[in-house]
């Protein structure tokens, strides 16, 4: 703060200030890099070091980057990836485009609005083991309501079973995840709709503006910087899901689900290759950082990450 | 502002349509998108109740019921607390739900503690590598998750923190962390300096400050911290499963996922337990959403 | 082209919960078209609400308004072809400056390089070249009204709607771009409504002042009747600094009482007594004889050397302002007085001494017990019979 | 561990439920704290176990146990199917492996050739248990239960039981087309009961999936005659499949919910699973289910019957593996044995054909209430094998052992039935699954 | 106690990346102990800044300050025991209007019974008593300042720091609470440093304005010295309304041209010349001879009708203010020029025409090139040689 001040009276008062400054700082971040130490910076540390080990478990061989060469030219790692993508993609636009509809809608001050911002939530804060009960218990084919309906209603001869055909199984995932997601975007998108001064709206009918100009004008740049961060963190935390795909398909029927992550399992305590199964998460690491680097050059949504 | 439409409406009702077709073609239009709202968010609320509602209905029918005649049963017939019998007699239930509010509370706590003291010095004070503090974070997020829990172990292992309601603790509030602190970083910065100035010139220290006024001012800020932080401990198996090995220990997660195994127990029971578990998660919802949409107009991530 | 704004009855309620707000209440007036009419007022007395129904953005609970011959009632802001400076400003905080200017434009589709042409004239005038390529959070609160105001002088509204416009500008500013709106003003074939609390604004630029208290209007005339020619004493006290100083009096007959000013009085004329004075006003107060009353009198008409009538004043403060002081001070029976002064009173004139101070009759305006004007003093003169003021 | 699991409606999930993560995934599960993990003569031993059922009984017998000796015993639980190895994985990966554990005899050698194992040798003969992994000499698994695949069927929908498979083909035909449900569940898929089911079949059709001695086994299953016989099978799965709900996936739990929902009028699960769920799920349907053996080709015998054997095993690198050695004899001893195989009746049975007739076998209700049940165990007694002795003279397979450690077979039958595969394809599938293991 | 405030070669710099901006610029200057100070200047000239570090909010780059014979320059607020009001306003969000203002006396554990007196003490004179119990965010802008004011003169400072307290008030009421701050001030026994804008409340409120250019001091004087006595063209036109008009002149000596002006000089005297007018100015000017100055009169000094000294002036725009109207117009060499007259100026000056404005030698400013003023007209009064001004 000061610079080069010569100063005998304030001498004494200025060492109780930094006193008391540094250690409210030591206060607020001490505890930080404490936890990041122990929980995120050496397991995730070890957990590279291990990639470069084979079997690790009993007299761990190094290997290099082989581990990483193993798991890219794997037969399943392409299928693993593409799944990773379709589910991550999908889960991300389906959760925004709904979370979007319902913020737009909520923020009207329609009826009942706060009851469905409550249930919304719901859903956000139950346990992912409870949201696979129930939508296992919605889909499943024997007990499921929505066989039961389907085929009372006659659209379907025979029920479905989501979770085990080919077809359907990617979006009976998708579909439960974004059961659970969506208001995660829907918050996110209503808060920053909320914080819109109305005025805006009004200048902007009062200027002649429709309905339409005034969402594209106005609300739409408004949640730009939202929407930028809810696909890129919600992509991530998709790529990366990994609790709703294996208690619900487990990858499968035929692999249709198995994303990277169901893969870095599999791998890792079917086949018990710690090696080779960290190694395939450090691709998934640098594929991430990779689209992450370039989603901020293109997009710049730094201002929102960063503040 | 919050009653402009309110406004409008209150137009509406107190006159009469006056003018001509225009007019009324565009009250028209404005009915006919209320209208659509409203199918919207009835779809949305249909979605999102169906299966909680199975749940309900399912948690409080015998399971004979429930199946009965080969359809599932889902207009109540009767009411039973028979499923919740069976969860708390066969099993350690109410043991595992204790310790889930133990260390879900614990985690909240500390979690949200750690992100008041981070938030605010990252806000209030300049120091190197600030910048790339907020990067970090996101980069550890891209860090598959799963392939951690062996090395947790370990650390866990060598630290002797196994079996440990606190060592959970610590896992969970290591994991929400990273969010909330994000979070109280970016809701600092909406409180304005001046606040906290003012109380100095008054003669408030700086401790008393943070306690007088900028913690009461952040409120909706850590209060959606917190939410995230129960959200993250509540949900979570992983952590528990890999610090706790004793059944005494184990929280509703991970004890119900072992005792629904079991001969005894079926879907009956299954929504049973789910139901209890979801308590928690709608009380949240019920009283604290309105502090989640003000925390998080700053941002906000999962 | 610029259109008459009639406002026939219009009230306008708001609900919350269950108690009801009369925001406006019962007001009718008829702003001639291509002129510049001033709603002043106290906060909260409904001029936003008032505006607001004009553009469109709120509906009236009763009453019509008209644009020339159409009633616009209830038609969308959008097909008003009203332009506004809002009071919030109510920039769109994503455009830069030019595109706020522009937005309206845009609208209308107006190409771009004509657009330029445009912003760049309004920010000359508003001074703001420099800061068209900025966001409005990079500028001062002072710049923003200024952006706000181009992005209404840019479009061709048939009604230009102005909130505070100059709330936030320093006096010196807020001087010049005085005369920049009037210059506007005559080049743009619009009427123009414009919001102000500062009555400086609404006594220098307008053609019509519109005063409302408490949601009705109190007074609507040229600012220099609103001057000379109070309605009520709302009206006397809320127009002109330092405000009218109004004192307790009794009307009486001479012939009731020897004529103690010094000063004569016809004798069965009607004479306004207190403070040390009495001033006879004619018949015109007949009907009120053995009323209490209330005397107005601008502090500038108030002298501390000459006038017919005086009293004695007890100074409180002397505040000096350039070229001017203001005195403010007490009348033996109390009542505050503040007299207008040249700079030298700070001088003459010490706290806690008493001068007397003298004033014409002429200058006076005398209300009743519910504030309505009874008497011009101006209109002694003219005619020895005072007449009753038009209402 | 082994293949029974699941329960009532809910085992499908919770099974899976067990395995996989929470919010942050990772299969991550732990055992005895290292925190009261001291060695010394004492101490604690660490059990991994996924017999939830029977865990009071369970905390009997370690109080006896652990009065009796300077041990104590800290059991985790983990949820049935494959958690233990797992949760095995990821404590032997951090240097803290478990002394003892409850699994199958197939995973039990498989260890022992990874060389974890130490031996039990003294439980097992004291006791004369069946002795299924002895290698050397040494008996490196005490049996505790066994576990038979067993078929049920609709007794008011199905005249009699059709044993053949013609003739369940015509009558799964038949009831498929005139009632609500379909006449037969085939499963296929990633999951223990597809993975069982498709080997039974193989089985029934006298195909010779493996050949050689221990050291030597090879794949036959796509070779001579047994190359055509397999393919028989697959066409039959796949005919049956045209009357049967989408099983893709399926946990046991699953199978179960289609009878007690009357999608489906016969499946195979594990012993008396389904009634036992029916019980409390749609007791008015248990008299409508009977048991039944395997579907046979025509003229073939029941010559193999899949049964799970399931005990103790005790890791020779854990802290505790004297202790843990002890605790194998003494549960094999104990005379709360039979409490703790009767904690789950009809679903697991003794080790040994003589414990079977045992008098708290004849005195337990729920057996009793179903003598059919106990009726095909003892008839069929004889014919029940192990997948892994499938070598040459029921020799041990590692193979076959790896094969079901992957489900192998159910992902074949997945391929048949979901991914489109002839039965033929189907057999190259398989064979070149089995090789790559 | 009140304290005297001194600032010694007070800089203050902003380091924004890496470019350095400097705020306050090397000030000294000594606020007498239980003084009234106000400081003026345009938006971003350094006010706030100056405060800021006399409360302690900033630490000065280089300088020293003192409270008394205390140095305070390092000391931190809570050790100044100094009272604010904030820009900003800065009230907290989360506190009833009586917690706000109490929170100064809580903090200095005053009891709550003596809290709520004094707090209801200083309510009542800010006129929020009402509002008393109401949160913040209820209130408007207004009362949302007095609020700020009133948890400012509940303690008991030795030194009150007001930063634009007044500024969303309207006029009435801003004249009003200027009294009762006033007021305040003679009872409080503290120092009070002022911040605002608004020259009217510089002028009327203070025992000193500090005038600042730009983060440096341009005058620091009492107030009317500021009006009567600018140290420069900016000080003159920044005080009173309108600004002060300044004309582009020549300096000569009389004996270089024939007196044009009809108004005598002595021979060899300097004269002003421009606009018609040659203004003789005695000796003082001799070094400028040839020159170009600025001559400064105040609208207020120059008269449509007599005056010593005229020239022509082209109405362009009245502005009529009630008691008083202003003459906008221009010289015939386009300078522009307002003039201040009474209100019947709207019906005699017609926009377009032209009319002779007079004006005294004793009421002009000089201004040289850089602004600085060389002349006082005040002075060729008191002794026929003019006096060069202090500085
Ligand atoms: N949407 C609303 N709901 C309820 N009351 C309202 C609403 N808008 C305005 N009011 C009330 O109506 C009255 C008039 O408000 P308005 O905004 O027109 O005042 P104003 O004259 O513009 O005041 P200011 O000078 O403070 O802007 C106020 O008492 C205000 O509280
Ligand atoms: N924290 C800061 N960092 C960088 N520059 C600053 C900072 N605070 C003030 N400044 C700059 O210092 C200058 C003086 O600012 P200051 O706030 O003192 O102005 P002011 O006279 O109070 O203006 P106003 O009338 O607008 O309040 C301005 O140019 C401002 O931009
Ligand atoms: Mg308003
Ligand atoms: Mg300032």
């Amino acid at each position: 703060m000061s610079t080069t001040r010569e100063r005998t009276g304030g001498a004494r008062s200025l060492t109780e200030r930094v006193d008391s400054t540094t250690l409210l700082l030591a206060v607020c971040l001490v505890p930080l890099a404490a936890f990041f130490l122990v929980v995120w910076v050496v397991p995730i540390l070890y957990a590279l070091g291990m990639s470069l080990f084979e079997a690790p478990v009993r007299n761990p061989q190094f290997v290099g980057f082989g581990n990483y060469v193993a798991v890219v030219t794997d037969d399943g790692f392409v299928n693993a990836f593409t799944n990773s993508i379709v589910y991550a993609v999908s889960t991300t636009v389906l959760s925004l485009l709904l979370g979007l509809g319902l913020a737009l809608a909520i923020n009207q001050r329609i009826r009942g609005g706060v009851a469905l911002r409550t249930l919304m939530i719901f859903p956000y804060l139950l346990p992912t083991l409870v949201v696979i009960f129930l939508w296992k218990f919605v889909l499943d084919p024997n007990i499921g309501i929505l066989n039961q309906y389907l085929v009372d209603w006659g659209l379907f001869e025979e029920p479905i079973a989501f979770f085990s055909t080919l077809t359907w199984a990617m979006p009976a995932v998708v579909i439960t995840s974004v059961w659970k997601f969506a208001s995660f975007a829907f918050f996110i998108l209503l808060a920053r709709l909320q914080s819109i001064d109305p005025d805006l709206y009004e200048r902007a009918r009062v200027e002649g503006a429709s309905s339409w100009q005034a969402f594209r004008d106005i609300t739409f740049p408004h949640l730009r910087g939202a929407i930028l961060i809810i696909l890129l963190v919600r992509g991530i935390w998709m790529f990366n899901k990994f609790d709703i795909i294996y208690l619900s398909t487990r990858g499968g029927p035929l692999d249709a689900t198995t994303t990277l992550p169901i893969r870095v399992f599999e791998i890792a305590f079917e086949q018990v290759a710690f090696g080779q199964a960290t190694a395939l998460a450090g691709v998934m690491f640098f594929f991430l950082a990779a689209v992450a680097v370039v989603y901020f050059t293109v997009f710049t949504p730094a201002e929102e990450v960063t503040g | 502002m919050a009653s402009d439409t309110e406004r409008a409406a209150t137009a509406d009702v107190a006159r009469g349509d006056v003018g001509g077709d225009h007019l009324l073609s565009h009250r028209t239009q404005r009915r006919l998108r209320r209208v659509f709202l409203y199918v919207v968010a009835l779809v949305v609320a249909t979605f999102v109740t169906i299966p909680v509602y199975v749940m309900v209905v399912i948690a409080f029918q015998s399971p004979a019921t429930t199946f009965a005649g080969g359809n599932v049963n889902l207009l109540p017939s009767e009411v039973t607390l028979r499923n919740f019998r069976v969860l708390f007699d066969t099993t350690l239930t109410a043991t595992y739900f204790r310790n889930s509010l133990l260390v879900t509370g614990g985690s909240t706590l500390l979690s949200t503690a750690i992100a008041v003291t981070a938030g605010y010095g990252l806000t209030r004070f300049d120091f190197r590598g600030k910048g790339i503090a907020a990067r970090a974070v996101l980069f550890t997020y891209m860090f598959s998750p799963i392939v951690l829990a062996i090395p947790l172990y370990v650390v866990f292992f060598s630290l002797g923190l196994l079996n440990n309601l606190f060592a959970l603790t610590l896992a969970l509030s290591a994991v929400s962390a990273p969010f909330t602190i994000w979070l109280m970083w970016q809701y600092f910065q909406t409180v304005p300096i001046a606040l906290e100035e003012s109380a100095w010139v008054r003669g408030a220290s700086r401790w008393r400050t943070v306690w007088d006024v900028v913690l009461p001012v952040a409120r909706p800020g850590y209060i959606s911290a917190a939410i995230f932080a129960f959200a993250v401990a509540w949900n979570d198996f992983t952590m528990a499963r890999v610090v706790l090995s004793q059944d005494e220990k184990y929280t509703i997660t991970v004890g119900a996922s072992l005792f629904l195994d079991r001969v005894s127990i079926g879907w009956a029971e299954t929504m049973a337990v789910s139901l209890l578990i979801s308590i928690p998660p709608f009380l949240i919802a019920l009283f604290l959403q309105n502090y989640l949409l003000q925390g998080f107009s700053v941002g906000g991530l999962e | 082209m610029a259109r008459a704004i009639h406002l026939d009855n219009v009230t306008k309620e708001f609900r919350t919960g269950s108690t009801t707000h009369v925001a406006v209440d019962d007001v009718s007036l008829e702003i001639p078209e291509g002129s510049f009419a001033t709603f002043v007022g106290p906060s909260g007395c409904g001029k936003t609400t008032t505006l607001r129904m004009i553009a469109g953005l709120e509906t009236p609970t009763s009453g019509t308004i008209r644009f020339g011959d159409t009633d616009v009632t209830d038609l969308p802001p959008q097909r008003r072809n009203v332009a506004m400076v809002f009071q919030s400003i109510a920039l769109y905080p994503h455009m830069s400056v030019r595109e706020n200017i522009g937005y309206g434009l845009k609208i209308h589709g107006v190409d771009r390089a004509d657009r330029n042409e445009r912003i760049e004239e309004a920010a000359e005038t508003l001074r703001i070249t420099d800061q068209l390529d900025k966001m409005p959070a990079e500028l001062s609160g002072g710049q923003q009204q200024r952006v706000a105001l181009g992005g209404a002088f840019v479009q061709d509204p048939d009604v230009l709607l102005l909130d505070e416009p100059m709330s936030d500008l320093d006096a010196k500013l807020k001087a010049e771009l005085r005369v920049e709106v009037q210059r506007l003003h005559q080049e743009m074939d619009a009427t123009v409504v414009y919001v102000t609390h500062d009555q400086t604004e609404a006594m220098t630029m307008s053609d019509y002042v519109v005063l409302l208290e408490d949601g009705h209007l109190a007074q609507f005339d040229p600012p220099m009747t609103l001057f000379d020619r109070p309605s009520s004493s709302y009206v006397a006290s809320f127009i002109g600094t330092p405000a009218t100083n109004t004192l307790a009096c009794t009307v009486e007959r001479t012939s009731d009482a020897p004529d103690a000013a010094g000063t004569s009085g016809t004798d069965g004329e009607c004479v306004v007594v207190g403070h040390g004075f009495r001033l006879p006003v004619g018949d015109a107060l007949s009907a009120h004889v053995g009323e209490r009353v209330t005397l107005g009198i601008r502090p500038q008409y108030i002298h501390p050397d000459g006038g017919a009538y005086s009293l004695d004043v007890e100074v409180e403060v002397v505040e000096p302002l350039g070229t001017e002081a203001v005195i403010h001070g007490r009348t033996a029976e109390g009542d505050r007085l503040d007299v207008v002064t040249d700079s030298h009173a700070v001088e003459r004139f010490a706290p806690g001494e008493t001068f007397r101070a003298g004033f014409d009759r002429t200058d006076v305006f005398v209300f009743g017990p519910d504030g309505e004007t009874l008497l011009f003093g101006a209109d002694l003169v003219t005619d020895g019979q005072p007449s009753s003021p038009e209402q | 561990a082994g293949g029974s699991g699941g329960s009532g409606g809910g085992s499908g999930s919770t099974e899976s439920g067990g395995d996989g993560g929470g919010d942050s995934g990772g299969d991550s599960e732990s055992s005895g704290g290292a925190s009261t993990g001291g060695s010394g003569s004492g101490g604690t031993i660490r059990y991994l176990s996924d017999r939830g059922d029977s865990k009071p009984i369970l905390d009997e017998i370690i109080a006896e146990f652990e009065s009796n000796s300077e041990y104590t015993v800290e059991v985790t639980f983990t949820s049935k199917g494959t958690s233990t190895d797992q949760e095995m994985q990821k404590m032997v990966a951090a240097g803290n492996p478990p002394d003892l554990f409850f699994d199958t005899s197939t995973d039990a050698f498989r260890f022992q050739q990874e060389g974890v194992l130490a031996p039990v040798s003294e439980a097992v003969s004291a006791n004369s248990l069946p002795d299924p992994v002895n290698v050397g000499g040494e008996s490196y698994f005490a049996p505790a239960i066994v576990e038979p695949l067993m078929g049920w069927y609709r007794n008011d929908i199905y005249e009699e039981n059709p044993t053949t498979w013609s003739a369940w083909l015509e009558e799964a035909q038949r009831v498929s087309e005139n009632t609500d449900m379909e006449g037969y569940i085939v499963q296929s898929g990633q999951t223990n009961n597809a993975d069982t089911q498709m080997t039974q079949y193989l089985w029934q059709n006298d195909v010779d999936i493996y050949a050689g001695p221990t050291d030597d086994i090879q794949v036959t299953v796509d070779q001579g005659s047994n190359r055509e016989l397999a393919v028989e099978t697959f066409q039959w799965v796949q005919d049956m499949a045209q009357y049967s709900p989408n099983g893709s996936g399926w946990e046991w739990g699953d199978a179960i919910g289609a009878l007690q929902q009357e999608n489906a009028a016969a499946g195979v699960s594990v012993g008396g699973l389904p009634i036992l769920t029916m019980q409390s799920n749609r007791p008015d349907l248990v008299q409508n289910f009977s048991p039944m053996p395997f579907p046979v080709p025509q003229g073939k015998a029941q010559d193999k019957w899949w049964a799970y054997m399931e005990g103790h095993l005790v890791r020779s690198d854990g802290d505790n593996t004297e202790g843990a050695r002890e605790f194998v004899t003494f549960f094999s001893e104990s005379d709360k044995f039979f409490d703790f195989i009767l904690s789950a009746p009809l679903f697991q049975f003794p080790p040994s054909r003589e414990q079977l007739d045992a008098t708290p076998m004849q005195e337990n209700e729920t057996l009793n209430e179903f003598p059919d049940v106990l009726e095909l165990v003892r008839n069929n007694w004889d014919v029940f094998t192990s997948v892994l002795a499938t070598g040459d003279d029921g020799a041990p397979n590692l193979t076959a052992a790896k094969a079901y450690g992957n489900q192998a077979f159910g992902q074949a039958a997945d391929q048949l039935l979901v991914g489109g595969l002839s039965p033929e394809e189907t057999v190259d599938f398989l064979a070149e699954t089995l090789r790559g293991l």
